[in-house]
């Protein structure tokens, strides 16, 4: 839904030479030690501007080391409608992706431990189609979902997303649904669901298990949002203003439980879960 | 209104009305009118028998093809409107309430309204909804559900709207709350595609039991035209995109997506109201009363499995 | 609430001589025949002027002839504050108005049949000191509402009042939770209730049971409000548009499900109360 | 800042300001600091032994009287503050979130907020809530509700805010929804009416298993000087209306309408921030230890009881 172009003007990608002791913040170009710069997880405390993780680095910096089995590992992404567009067949875009990303499907799940509680935890990768949801995404969160309500854990979902993958066509848009369900069932259960909202979360994900949870944990300055700006823009004719559809506006209008720097996501996780009697 | 690939049927029409503009037609007249009819018929059959995706696509959004309240008009005997979300405002882009079928079935009607002319689509803003329809819609099913009543939810939209301020009152927030509820909402509920299924402003009220779909109704993840303008970087390939996107009533029959095609008339619905509304009638009726026995826990839970299998790798 | 000022300015009295055959419109002045007026429930077909209906004429025009038993006729006002102002005591102007009216409090509840269906009908009185919301009223509409479950009986209410009575202080303001906890039983019960807001529903009776109706149904150009328009007025320092409050303006912002003319209302409630199959 | 009937108090205050400003006192200066204040205490004892009802009004309505944050910041070791509505917006005028007590146990604390300063009141509304705040509230209960979390709603509102875009916007749906959602949360509610009890407003989260009040707290189905100006015809008849109203702790109790009135420090709870939060944090504890053993059938149930028997005619 019209999120791929956007990755080009949104994610500069950042200026480093391997060697070098310095990053060059993408955004306010402030000079930042690398030590420092990983120190903040790849967030600039000058300008907030936080660069993309990977699903693993995501991981890494949530669960407890070691304590990650991750579930449905081989789930692969499937090509139901023998898609094929100018740019060749979406059989082997994914292929190429899949082997230059070692990633199999745009999410990872897997129960791990977040300062020692048993979570289950799933995670979007903007590397594979740009985190698009489609079938084997949804059916990976669906399954997870389970798991948590077969262990009695809590679900903790990062969300970095396009939107829906256009390749799969309608079974895309049916994650959405699906998905639903699935919070659907975890709400029964009364399992703590928490969506985490990094940029960007757009399109068929926002719209769907991203926006549904029992609290919303923004990524300061993340992209949030269902219709593409420039599709708005041209619908009402008009130009945004700068901060529309930031995690920052959200906040501002209902949307957004909270915004927290990267680095505090861990604690504050840890401090919501223990909130959980049920 | 004839489509531009229904052009060779437009001639033969063209001579059909000056032929039947003659005041009394002599045997000769009267012979080629019927030759013709039998010419306009056989073309119409042939065009229509290999429609092509894109040419599905035209056919869904024709302007003449019935709409919410064409259907409403048709198919119940009484319908009491009602409006609002109890929270912002009356969106006219999706409306519904009670309705009594033909078959005397008592129901809660609700889908997208789209327009038949520049003013009423301005007031339902073409059927694309804005949260506050979604809202009202929710609010209906829920009390539908208190009532014991069935849920109809007509699709007919290009779209969620894309404005800012839908954006600003939650147009996510809207549609995935509702595909949620919908998913347990604990009362028979039948989704029918009639026209354009716009990717997620059709799915926040396309969660049901049965999903049944007209014939050249169309249902996709995003427009044909945006998925050109991306992926082929040209909106005029919207033709290839339709193909690609399979988003035709035979494609998502066989991708398990859609319960039942509803044959049109010969030449789409537009070309026959009261044939389209039979068919859709009888069809309802069965597929209510197969539904209207089903416990609540049952129905949830094949639903829950309904959507669980699409997309699982087959 | 600041609603008895009200009184004067809303609720122009009837220009009519009583030998007269003819009725002025308080508000557009037609002049209308008194038989076609009173066929019209004291209506106005020109301006769609609704006067006000005492609570007897409303159960007349809504329940089947001889259908109805009152509940809890003898349930009358009490005077817990012992509550004296500049005007005398309550005890009095309440016993004076009781006597003037027939009434015992601002509500009669019963039993009835409308078109053949059995229902527990709430009607609110206005002379009853503006149809304020005192101890008495919510009590009979608990008492109410509860015979609805014992009998299983949709339950509708007409709603018409100035708001929460002041006499009885905080006690009128509980009624407000009272009656919102029997609601909540009836949506337990799965039983229909269906609130009609006639001229005025304001204050306590806006924010409590008239607002939480499975339907709501107004009546055409009622004054339908929370906050008293004159202290809107002062608070934002600007004249509120001339719709502000009324019925039309709650349809257009989503409060109101329909807006039905008085003689159309009996039909309405029969037609809506046959789609109930719990 | 001392209150208009607090004069003489305030007389001996400046003396006693005046003298402890000498660098080392004398004696003699010494012995009478002591005496004054002595008497200083006896006058305040005296003025707070005897407070009409208007007096009472003021002292709720102190600007240094502990607001909902002074709360949270004098009754808990952790806040976790949930912003929105997922409708609308996010009003200040009522605020909530995870709190975990000083006993450590976990509640949802949510209240109205006012503000210290015109910079805080603007963005709080003074404490006036829109449907967005309640909607919020509403939200958070039902989030305490599900993870099995009392819930403390703190009262202090002048009432809920009379603007048009409140009005608009559905104020009292807002109200109404919430009250009769409170009546069946799943969870203990206890509510504390800590300043001012602002009618529509403050019952719009006041709906609970037990309501408590401080001292000088005030809870009223209108203000005294509404009340005065319409049943007096004189708004400054507002100390009659606030007689005749029953507004204090006392009243209340006696009206059966309040289960505890929390005792303030000598002079308000103003004059002494940690005796009052030492004060409610006791009693917090023992009302949810009381409470939380306690099935939600069995809390509705009493709930629906406690309301029910307010206005019955005793
Ligand atoms: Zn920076
Ligand atoms: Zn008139």
């Amino acid at each position: 839904m019209g999120w791929f172009s956007h990755k080009k003007k949104q994610a500069p990608t950042l200026e480093v030479a391997k060697e070098e002791v310095w990053v060059v913040c993408p955004s306010c170009k402030a000079h930042v030690y690398r030590e420092e710069w990983e120190k903040n997880l790849k967030t600039c405390d000058r300008c907030s501007f936080h660069e993309r993780l990977t699903s693993a680095e995501r991981v890494a910096m949530l669960l407890d080391p070691k304590s990650y089995t991750e579930l449905n590992p081989r789930l692969t992404f499937s090509d139901p409608l023998k898609f094929v567009d100018a740019k060749g067949s979406y059989a082997e875009k994914a292929a190429e992706t899949s082997t230059k990303t070692g990633l199999k499907e745009s999410i990872i799940t897997g129960i791990g431990r977040l300062r020692g509680r048993k979570i289950v935890l799933a995670v979007m990768d903007f590397r594979f189609m740009g985190g698009s949801l489609a079938g084997g995404t949804g059916e990976k969160i669906r399954l997870a979902a389970e798991a948590a309500i077969r262990h009695r854990y809590p679900f903790v979902i990062v969300a970095a997303s396009g939107g829906a993958r256009m390749h799969e066509g309608i079974i895309s848009l049916m994650q959405m649904p699906k998905t639903c369900a699935a919070i659907a069932r975890l709400r029964e259960a009364r399992l703590p669901y928490i969506s985490i909202m990094t940029d960007p979360t757009t399109g068929g994900v926002s719209a769907s298990f991203a926006m549904v949870g029992d609290i919303h944990i923004a990524e300061p300055r993340a992209l949030i949002g269902f219709a593409g700006r420039r599709v708005i823009e041209e619908t009402i004719k008009q130009k945004l203003p700068e901060d529309f559809q930031t995690a920052e506006y959200l906040l501002a209008h209902g949307f957004v439980d909270m915004i927290v720097p990267r680095p505090g996501l861990r604690d504050t996780l840890h401090q919501i879960l223990a909130y959980r009697r049920t | 209104m004839n489509l531009d690939f229904e052009t060779p049927v437009t001639e033969i029409e063209t001579q059909l009305l000056e032929l039947k503009a003659v005041a009394d037609p002599d045997a000769a007249t009267r012979a080629t009118i019927a030759e013709l009819e039998k010419q306009r018929e056989a073309k119409l059959k042939a065009l229509y028998a290999s429609l092509t995706p894109w040419q599905t696509v035209q056919v869904a959004r024709h302007p003449e093809r019935p709409m919410l309240r064409d259907f409403i008009a048709g198919l119940t005997v009484e319908f009491v409107e009602l409006h609002g979300d109890r929270l912002f405002g009356d969106d006219q882009g999706i409306i519904g309430g009670l309705a009594t079928l033909k078959n005397q079935q008592r129901v809660m009607i609700l889908g997208h309204q789209k327009g038949k002319n520049i003013e009423e689509n301005l007031r339902c803003n073409f059927g694309m909804a804005r949260p506050e329809g979604y809202r009202k819609a929710l609010r209906l099913m829920k009390l539908a559900e208190k009532y014991g009543l069935p849920v109809l939810s007509f699709i007919d939209t290009p779209g969620a709207f894309p404005g800012a301020d839908a954006e600003e009152r939650g147009q996510a927030e809207a549609i995935a709350r509702n595909m949620m509820e919908m998913a347990v909402l604990k009362t028979p509920v039948v989704v029918l595609i009639t026209g354009e299924g716009g990717s997620g402003g059709a799915i926040g009220i396309g969660v049901g039991d049965v999903i049944l779909m007209l014939q050249y109704a169309v249902y996709s993840v995003i427009s044909p035209e945006g998925c050109a303008s991306i992926l082929w970087r040209d909106g005029s390939k919207a033709p290839e995109a339709a193909n690609a996107l399979k988003i035709t009533a035979p494609s998502l029959k066989q991708l398990k997506i859609i319960d039942g095609i509803i044959p049109e008339p010969l030449g789409g619905a537009h070309r026959d109201y009261p044939a389209i509304m039979q068919t859709v009638g009888n069809l309802l009726g069965k597929t209510l009363k197969s539904l209207v026995g089903v416990s609540a826990g049952k129905l949830v839970s094949r639903r829950y499995n309904k959507f669980a299998a699409m997309g699982r790798a087959s």
